[in-house]
């Protein structure tokens, strides 16, 4: 996106001490941080955790996708955004954020949904993916997107109490297709508005995002990857499942795969991408 | 990790039947009066082995109160549940066709999509 | 601190929509939330994220203690405050951001030293406490504190890429001074700033100490009572430890308790509790 | 759970000695090269039993590069440092009188005060 950065100015040097004191990051591993660029898809629950302390670490170049506006349903988890907000984009909200910390992020809003005619692009731009959206649809798509332009994707999920975390793609594990070659049947699949989620639960796998995505930045080994962690708030588990490796037969990812292109995924997954919350009726 | 701990016991139980531990997470437990863990006892009695199919198969039967095609499909799992052996994908140990073993901790997963 | 709510007016239900029809939750949680008040001592990279999920869940009175001002160097974790929020308050940056947040919650910047001298006063205020702060003097006189007001303490910390979370004082479990008798020799005790951090670590705990503390609100069972959480980021390790029980002998929560007052924690730590960033020179 | 799984093999290996794993973590792995993880086996050719108070001892005298005193005060861990026998505070165990079985995980923790 920009010309690579080679030495770290004293501001730099001022704000990211405590982190440049780690071996593992130092002066290097701060370059890296700051010549790496993520795009995250999905200004909620997930992507205001996973946005903020990418911002804060130093990455670069953070995208912001998302096509919705702030609603006050949204402040229970959505924690970069603010009342006075409500009804303005949410991407532009997280940016405004990001930029108040850390004002020499480049931090780009992009107000629109993403699908298969904008995905190739914008994925092509960025290092990294973060998959923070909130349906099935979108996940087929970023997924397919990631596979095809070959870029790690971090794709974190909550629901209730409950919240799961992988990485897809990367060092030759598994992508989204391997684990589900299958989308879910549509009367199968419960989104926050209707299934209700705890603000934290997303809050804590937002933050194990970032905390992969600034691994693979720095070229440290990610624990995720063919491995996915299931949080369960309610009782406080906390455990790591082996998955499958990368599959030969996968659709997208395997050794003959017959999705070489973007398809349509509301189509596949028989399911829209822009399920709005429906109306509650609780009194 | 949960491996068999005490497999010896497991040939020599047949007459009190296969022990394990099933579990349900992220929202596959409304299926089962939310109730996330479940300790049930296999018939063993005929001789024959229990594997992932016929566990399948004895939920729909015995545990699963209404609309079963929420878990179960084609005789397998619907799309989007994610099977676990002992904290480890069902794939890695054979799916369908994996014999259970004494104490074993089978672990059926709804995949989140919420963000 | 005021009158008790009994009902939820319409903006309460709009804003906590998704967390009202969790049924763990429902309108008696939610009432529960907004009934409850937290203390949390220190602004740092716990307290930020500690304040921002709390205050967005509906926590009705927040305090937030911290003697220090806002620093360059403090913005790679501390992610409530801003570049322009440096030289100021940090209970006062906080304080902001949760009231851009959540205008509903009440929340109190106290711009001071926790110390003996104030420090019952205060917790006696609050029914739950965070202790989010960064030295051994402070845990030791908070402990004793909470032990001697009776209030569930749910203490976080960090350093490096490792966070520990654990609560004391709840439900007959221990207290700090039962695991940890004896303070520390000055000379073993490392803080974030010769030690340095990962920024989103604390991020991670400080996310599940603001879960537990709003399990402790509603009262479901928190799950790091008598239990450690020990988070590795680097090996992606999460491990729950059994601790030991409350101890008959222990000097402050035991059957015949030696300390009946707050003592003196600087002395008894031989540490001082303001240890501030000693300058870097890495280049 | 790494609760102990094989103590027939503990008692019958006593000429290849007792394998345990040691961890070191909180920082105090900053005291051992940096290394997280060491897998030993302790000499046990005369016959006596290893607890982890001789345990301590060996490590002082075996891993202990320098500065031993940020690491033992006493005879036994300085204060700050916790010690966990297979996941569980080792106050629950016995202290120091525990006596360590095959394949036993004792990790030591550095109590973290930052935030
Ligand atoms: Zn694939
Ligand atoms: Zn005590």
């Amino acid at each position: 996106l920009s010309r690579k950065k080679t030495k770290l100015d004293n501001a730099s040097i001022e704000r990211y001490c405590r982190q440049l004191i780690l071996p593992e990051i130092g002066v290097k591993g701060q370059l890296s941080l700051c010549n790496s660029s993520v795009l995250i898809v999905g200004a909620g629950g997930l992507g205001c955790p996973a946005a903020i302390y990418l911002a804060a670490a130093g990455i670069g170049h953070l995208g912001i996708v998302d096509y919705d506006a702030v609603e006050l349903g949204n402040l229970h988890r959505q924690v970069l955004h603010s009342e006075a907000g409500i009804g303005h984009s949410k991407s532009t909200s997280i940016s405004s954020s990001v930029s108040r910390l850390n004002s020499s992020v480049t931090c780009v809003p992009y107000h629109m949904q993403l699908d298969s005619s904008n995905a190739m692009d914008l994925v092509h731009k960025y290092d990294i993916v973060l998959d923070c959206t909130d349906n099935v649809a979108t996940r087929y798509l970023l997924n397919d997107a990631c596979v095809l332009a070959r870029k790690p994707l971090v794709s974190g999920s909550a629901l209730r109490f409950e919240g799961q975390l992988t990485v897809y793609s990367y060092e030759g594990g598994p992508c989204y297709r391997c684990l589900y070659p299958k989308p879910p049947p549509p009367e199968t699949v419960t989104n926050c508005s209707s299934g209700g989620v705890l603000g934290v639960v997303p809050g804590i796998i937002g933050c194990f995002q970032a905390l992969e995505a600034l691994k693979i930045a720095l070229g440290i080994s990610v624990s995720f990857s063919q491995k996915l962690l299931l949080v369960d708030g309610l009782d406080g588990s906390l455990r790591t499942i082996k998955l499958r490796p990368k599959q030969p037969g996968c659709a997208v990812c395997g050794t003959q795969p017959s999705v070489k292109n973007l398809i349509d995924y509301e189509q596949f997954c028989g399911a829209s991408a822009t399920d709005k919350c429906v109306s509650l009726h609780l009194l | 990790m949960a491996a068999p701990m005490d497999t010896l016991k497991s040939h020599e139980s047949g007459s009190d039947g296969l022990s394990i531990r099933l579990e349900f997470s992220g929202g596959a437990e409304l299926l089962f009066d939310k109730i996330k863990k479940h300790d049930i006892t296999l018939d063993t009695s005929n001789g024959s082995n229990w594997n992932i199919r016929r566990l399948i198969s004895w939920i729909k039967d015995n545990l699963l109160k209404e609309r079963p095609e929420l878990f179960v499909q084609n005789n397998t799992v619907r799309p989007g549940i994610l099977v676990l052996v002992n904290d480890a994908d069902w794939e890695l140990v054979g799916e369908l066709d994996y014999n259970l073993q004494a104490d074993d901790r089978i672990v059926f997963i709804s995949t989140l999509h919420g963000g």
